[in-house]
């Protein structure tokens, strides 16, 4: 069995690491760091050996180690990154009931307008335009239930980036 | 009189630990749960557990009618309501007489009383206690809302009359601001109390949180029992709280253990409630406002445990089968510090976004002086449905630094992956300098947001522990055998 | 002078209890390990781990040479030698100040002073301490030791002048049984401590045991933390501790606490450690009598900790850096009760026999006032080198039924699996009516034996649940991933 | 998929149980009691539901119930039970070091007899007999590590019982 080679994204960078057959990760051609199972979902790492417990999930990675949690994406080689572009949709980022729908399609939004109203877990999370543009598209209505990650609201913005935050 | 069997109408960490100290008393349990629980930690730790409805809480914690006929068919004497859902609900309290349920918590008029903030500011006002300027008017169109803003003066907070925890509670500064809070906590109260009813409240700028624990019996018996400082809060939600408050001189501390006293005594209090009160200012000159009542056990009530070494479920059980306080006002005694860390799926960068999904990895740390109250493990599913609440993390040692100490420890061996939560969050604030000084005011994580959100670069370690795990070894076998959810369809069955 | 990095020179939970203070204090840790413990819980949460040996105690925890040595490599500057292994071998305190290394514990020449009964019993009488009649003859042939029975008065017992918790101890009640057990004492002692040397006391009938936590400071400062009564022993091991004890009046409370600084002060005492006495009788006529000095922290000092709400290992660290005790004698107080039980990995059927394999089950008990100090996690294989100790049990509550009560609850909800454990023996005493009443001495547990052994017959749902369980879905997947031993052998390297 | 029937013995008792489809178990042919598992280890049980937690390794299965444990063996349809007869040899009930070896090959033994001592977990354990016999073999010798099970000592008992205790 050969090294194993593989690309992870933690925000916008990307490491590329080396998992040599001694289990050993290299990060970008550093030196190799030790690495060894304690336990289900426990590991000790690099050259002190330092405590740290992970967990996978498809092509996720999450990384608990001093109290801090580090995430990372397995990129897969074949499929080139999705940036967030200018006609990026709006979804829900968990579960979520709609409580009231502001967005028309094809009306003119300014940033920080709130175009859909969610209800989850007992609190209010307003989705609101991070930049000024134009409603493209609204998949929602009030009082729907909707999954995270499926579009509710596309618009052709001005600026590339979305924004969901809670007033 | 003594209790058989009690119904525990919650779910999570509250019910699993009054379950737990019914089972210390040879009390049998009954546990409720909606669709979204049927597997979850309380049901399974229950002698008994019958289904109150579908997921949504409207439906099932909710619902009146589901929780008692849930006590009804299982032989229930007697019903604890726990924390939120219907504990602050007189007509809960009084379906549960109805029933011929012992109710465990002060009776169901008191609970009337001091549920209507007007009422119980009315109250205190009379009994001498010192209160926050503010007023629910009766006009309650946002018209109304504004102008009863500005007879009390900006800035105001609107909050639900009927409330508590947050819901529904919005900071308005200026007229322009007042339209969409005032219609933005109408709509939470409606839906967290069934109720829309606002009140407009004075803000107190850099106020401390500082509430004092009372109980009182069905034989003349009040006592207080010292104060929790909980001025730590995101999005007016308690997230830390600990005893004693590093504010309070010893002889503020007697005061406003009597004012307590005072107040619970005129509310014709029993059973287990918390004063709730602003404190302005330090030292000598502080001054302290009745904020509320909470007449149910407090989230963090193990913080008080911790301090005077009693058990306030116990003591719950204690005088609602009728007996007296187990203790005296001059028995009880404020000893080392205690602190309370609430462990949220939340995202702290996505404004304390609620996080919904499956706890991949859940492991509690352990240590002298830790105790840690969850009502979930390892491969269970977080439901969108209730409170983010996940777990609560206790310490207790001899001074505040070991203390907060002990608690970053214990953070720091407290790995929870899957979803976020507001772990890493909590360390920085425990070590925030302001936090270490006990300069605390309920403003204290908007103040220091950017600091506390500073996130560490990623170190090499986590990149390769990340590396070294993957998909099929990585994670404990668990959670796949706990996903195998078929079986768990079979647990409804036992209610019957 | 403050301690950087700390080498724990033992195993199990009381090397991970004194691991998890150092790391609240953020002192780094170095564990040591032998082949057996290579992948043990104390050795992950360590800083560092180096290996001292091949499983045999002799020669890896007890190699005085090789501890030093991990010491020497791994860059401590101090070491806390737990109980048991070389905590009270002054050659090894000596060793430890020669290499430059803080001993966290008593200086040598007082741990050599108490470690001789003999030594011990002179200086106490001479300090007014009432001492139990005794001696050790010069001549410590079987002779020589049969006539010092006799001059002792029978029944006498005979016991390791070096050791200490119940190896190497026999009772004899005659003449005609004391070769045998004299042979068996000094072949215990000899491979247990290394000096087989015996004395000869008069055995007082059904004593308690009552022993008080002292603890001293450079700077000339002693004070006790109250007593322990560790009457239920069996094989004369503790099984069950508490505090305070059911036979103490508060007259005599205070005696035998200032009894026991008087012996601590006596033996020039510094940092923590234990005077045994032997309670006879009861109420105002009750005498007691010194026993012996343990110069190390105790196995059961969570009890001390639970009712005086004291971190001892904590205070350790401060002491043998040099600090002032944190306490003075008036600050100290002794509030509610505390119960710990061990739990053992034995076979209370079969003479209470040593068990060793695997955890195939091993889920601890949660609730408030519970404290579980442990060493070992599900999937671990319990090795047969070492003492047969699992965990500790520690629970605190307002009353003594009530903390027996929670004990109770707690054992009904420790289920360990894969080897014989005294869990079910531990809930039949703490049932028992007479240890309800509080009425103790060492030899409970063989006065009730018949009652305590006897065992339920088999409930039908433990048949169906047998049934239910095949071996292929039964127990947790980790004992599967834990068992797959080779990335353990990883471990080993850090220690460089 | 039919019910699945097999024996279990505790002690000196066979239990006949039968598992079937929807889990329910019946004992000794008695009504069906309902089964559970509830998460990994962890079984509610009967009518009450009573929670149980149960492991196995091999035929050897342990439920912890309401602090009491109980083991079982499922019994082998095509094996008979071999009982202790009156030739049964003498093992350590664990690995342990031979301390000492007083036990001498057609020596004539008394019930209470010390034939071999062990030491396990740094304590003494008499292997002794349990009623008077004659010494047939001696397997092992002083300083010997010796393994659970494997005879030490093989006697002609004049009762059939072995007894191992500590003094």
């Amino acid at each position: 069995m050969s090294a194993r080679a593989l690309v992870l994204r933690a925000g916008d960078r990307d490491y590329r690491a080396t998992v040599a057959d001694d289990g050993a990760v290299s990060i970008d051609g550093g030196p190799p760091m030790p690495a060894a199972r304690a336990a289900a979902g426990e590991i000790r790492i690099g050259p002190q050996g330092r405590r740290a417990w992970t967990a996978a999930s498809g092509a996720n990675r999450w990384v608990f180690l001093d109290g801090h949690v580090f995430t990372f994406e397995v990129q897969d080689a074949r499929r080139r990154r999705t940036t967030a572009g200018a006609h990026a949709p709006l979804a829900s980022p968990m579960p979520a009931t709609v409580v009231r729908v502001d967005a028309v399609t094809g009306a003119r939004v300014r940033k920080g307008d709130t175009l859909v109203i969610l209800e989850a877990m007992k609190m209010e999370l307003p989705i609101r335009a991070a930049a000024d543009g134009v409603v493209r598209a609204v998949h929602c209505s009030s009082g729907e239930l909707v999954k995270p990650g499926i579009p509710l609201v596309e618009m052709d913005l001005e600026t590339a980036r979305a924004e969901t935050d809670i007033p | 009189m003594s209790l058989r069997r009690v119904l525990v109408a919650n779910r999570g960490e509250i019910a699993l630990r009054i379950i737990r100290a019914c089972r210390e008393r040879r009390i049998d349990t009954v546990a409720i749960f909606s669709d979204a629980d049927a597997a979850a930690e309380h049901v399974l730790a229950a002698d008994t557990a019958v289904r109150v409805g579908p997921a949504p809480p409207a439906e099932s914690y909710l619902s009146i009618a589901n929780v008692i006929e849930a006590a009804r068919s299982s032989g229930a004497d007697a019903v604890h309501p726990g924390y939120g859902f219907l504990s602050e609900n007189p007509q809960f309290a009084r379906a549960c007489e109805a029933a011929g349920l012992t109710f465990i918590g002060p009776p169901a008029d008191v609970i009337e009383k001091m549920g209507s903030k007007i009422g119980a500011r009315t109250l205190m006002a009379a009994a001498g206690v010192p209160i926050v300027p503010g007023l629910t008017p009766g006009d309650q169109t946002d018209a109304g809302l504004v102008a009863a803003a500005a007879a009390v003066g900006y800035p105001v907070l609107v909050k639900a009359s009927a409330g508590g925890g947050g819901k529904g509670m919005r900071v308005v500064r200026d007229a322009a601001g007042a339209g969409e809070a005032i219609a933005a906590a109408r709509r939470e109260a409606l839906s967290a109390f069934g109720d829309g009813t606002l009140y407009v409240e004075r803000l107190i700028e850099r106020p401390r949180h500082v509430e004092v624990q009372v109980f009182g019996d069905n034989h003349g018996h009040v006592v207080h029992l010292f104060e929790r400082e909980c001025s730590i809060q995101r999005r007016h939600q308690k997230v830390i709280e600990e005893s004693p408050s590093p504010a309070l001189t010893p002889a503020l501390r007697e005061a406003i253990g009597e004012a307590a006293v005072a107040a619970a005594r005129a509310a014709g209090y029993r059973n287990a409630g918390t004063i709730e009160f602003l404190l302005h200012g330090a030292g000598e000159d502080a001054a302290f406002y009745f904020l509320e009542m909470n007449t149910r056990l407090q989230v963090e009530h193990p913080v008080t445990e911790a301090v005077t070494g009693v058990d306030l479920v116990h003591a719950q059980l204690t005088v609602a089968a009728g007996g007296a306080l187990p203790w005296t006002q001059d028995q009880l005694t404020q000893r080392g510090h205690a602190i309370e860390l609430r462990v949220y799926a939340e995202d702290p960068r996505a404004g304390f976004l609620p996080q919904a999904g499956t706890l991949l990895l859940y492991r509690e740390p352990q240590a002298p002086g830790v105790r840690v109250d969850a009502g979930i493990r390892e491969g269970d599913a977080v439901p969108v449905h209730y409170d983010p609440l996940l777990a609560k993390l206790i310490v207790q040692a001899e001074t505040r630094t070991a203390a907060i100490d002990r608690a970053a420890a214990a953070l720091r061996a407290f790995p929870v992956l899957g979803i976020a939560t507001n772990i890493p969050f909590l360390l920085r604030v425990l070590d925030h300098p302001a936090f270490r000084a006990g300069d605390l005011h309920t403003g204290f994580i908007d103040e220091h947001l950017d600091a506390l959100l500073d996130e560490p670069a990623v170190p090499d370690e986590a990149v390769a522990a990340a590396a070294a795990t993957n998909a099929a070894a990585a994670g404990p076998a668990a959670v796949e055998a706990r996903g195998a959810a078929d079986p768990w369809s079979d647990l409804r069955r036992w209610g019957r």
